[in-house]
């Protein structure tokens, strides 16, 4: 198979698959070495530079999908006629927000630090893909925990969980408060 | 929230009793770390009111925060005050806590692209769905232990899993204490304040018995004599609307 | 909009819509005229020709879908494959365990065993074989039931039902499981 060949390989997968394709599954369907897979991921992204392709891949852990550049997303929402996805509600951001940061997470825990009952909104989360069951926890009553998906990296344009902005912890932080104000 | 009417109404709307709270501690100036009790009570039972006036019906988690609050401020006047002080912490820990909770949802809300980057369903392939692999079957029995055994047995018990919730959480509700009171005074018309916390640890059990008592005196069904050692039944005489 | 953009707006709603989709419609909202789309269309599969790529757009009709090229279509049938292999997550090992031992049971007798939402992971269950509809329960609101499949016995290399390994821990502790089919 030529180089030129196994880009298109990969592609085709990609494309067919439509979700995110783990790595490994896509080292074995295309018969790539699973070490040269991100050289040919790169080489596919370059070829849909070269021609300003509307496509190119994302890495989302260890996961990789096609999806259209944001510089079209207009045109594709026009398709729909409607922008798709409603705007998560602060609730619904609140509680993603403490799962994104603190997973695994129990709902317990969600509640506890929003001091609400978040039952609904976490299976919204759940149902939007943007959460989903993660282990079990190792303490009495081993509640499920909750993590985030692929989905939620794309919806963040993030590739890893490394890369969620950093929140300061620090006590003396100056604009905790003032930032908070702007907020309502 | 009730009819149109209501919409014109312009009260800010907060996700929780803590959120009301951050919103008045930076309103107020005050300092999250070393908060004024009296000063947040008295501006949170302020809101409490305008709500109330306008009818807005609040969350039961907001009444708990008032009864809360008042605990703090009570045990605080008490001549050994660690209590109030370890109480007064955890609130503050749990209003930190949040306000970074609101920090990271605001730093997320700025990076969400999810109506800009459009992806495809899986492409429909015919072909057979069906489970092949071969497992032991004690892999059912493990998966079965993962469960919290104590869960399954409750679950006998319970078809209603709101139940399950309140049990889980021990969580008490104002309107079961209502119910509690309520029935002591049908039996004698009078009972004893001391009577109603007999066996009470928990502290959200005392809290709903004690908004229970101040919400049964609120509406006029109750009266508490002037050494605040007993209740007695008003009767039905100035039962005012219901419900 | 320059030409090259002309091309990618065309390709990310075809990308993005998936479904073959109505000449009008494309027309719209890439905002292209409508006797030129050939043209257009015509110069995305010169593209994706030059570049050998696994894609290219179909006529159908009045209508154009984006689809894999044939000579890749064994990959695609490779990953699909695979991916069906993957193993049951440990959400779907729990709620198939809930449904061995005390079938019939209901969706919500799993979800309180569980206490999660488990709708997602029972569907699965039901489309991969291993769990199906039962007669309704005889109880207020005649809720379905599900049971095991012939197909779930052959997965565990069981002859019967009753050849589920027991789950009693202690002997002096009735067997907590068999209690519980009298539950619902």
């Amino acid at each position: 198979m030529s180089f030129s060949e196994n880009i298109s390989a990969v592609e085709a997968i990609l494309f067919a698959y439509g979700e995110p394709i783990a790595r490994d599954l896509l080292a074995e369907a295309s018969g790539i070495e699973k070490n040269s897979l991100p050289k040919i991921i790169n080489l596919l992204n370059d070829r849909y530079d070269e021609n300003n392709s509307a496509l190119y891949v994302l890495r989302l852990d260890d996961s990789y999908q096609i999806a259209t550049r944001k510089e079209y997303s207009s045109y594709v929402k026009k398709a729909f006629e409607s922008g798709r996805m409603a705007a998560l509600s602060p609730a619904a951001m609140e509680s993603l927000a403490i799962v994104a940061y603190n997973q695994p997470v129990t709902k317990g825990f969600v509640e506890s630090v929003r001091g609400v009952d978040s039952s609904s909104v976490m299976n919204k989360l759940v149902e939007r893909g943007l959460i989903e069951e993660s282990e079990r926890l190792e303490v009495p009553g081993r509640p499920v925990a909750y993590k985030t998906t692929k989905n939620f990296l794309r919806c963040f344009g993030l590739s890893s969980l490394d890369d969620l902005p950093s929140v300061s912890e620090k006590k003396d932080e100056p604009d905790l408060f003032s930032s908070q104000s702007q907020a309502d | 929230m009730t009819g149109m009417d209501k919409i014109s109404f312009k009260l800010e709307i907060f996700e929780g009793p803590l959120d009301l709270l951050l919103h008045l501690i930076s309103k107020h100036k005050l300092d999250i770390n070393d908060i004024e009790i009296s000063k947040l009570l008295e501006q949170y039972m302020d809101y409490l009111d305008k709500c109330a006036e306008h009818d807005l019906e609040l969350a039961g988690e907001f009444l708990e925060m008032a009864a809360r609050l008042i605990y703090i401020k009570t045990i605080s006047l008490l001549p050994a005050p660690e209590e109030a002080e370890q109480e007064k912490k955890e609130l503050q820990g749990a209003l930190i806590e949040y306000s970074l909770c609101k920090i990271a949802a605001r730093k997320l809300e700025n990076i969400f692209c999810g109506n800009d980057l459009f992806v495809r369903n899986q492409t429909r392939i015919k072909g057979d769905i069906t489970y092949k692999r071969k497992h032991d079957p004690c892999v059912l029995v493990n998966a079965l232990k993962n469960i919290n055994l104590k869960k399954v047995k409750f679950s006998e018990q319970t078809q209603d899993d709101r139940f399950q919730i309140i049990i889980k959480h021990k969580m008490y509700s104002v309107t079961t204490k209502v119910i509690f009171i309520l029935k002591q005074l049908y039996k004698t018309g009078t009972a004893d304040m001391d009577r109603l916390y007999d066996n009470v640890t928990d502290r959200s059990e005392r809290v709903a018995t004690f908004l229970a008592v101040l919400e049964l005196t609120k509406s006029g069904r109750i009266f508490i004599n002037e050494d605040n050692t007993k209740i007695s039944f008003i009767g039905r005489q100035k039962e005012r609307k219901t419900g």
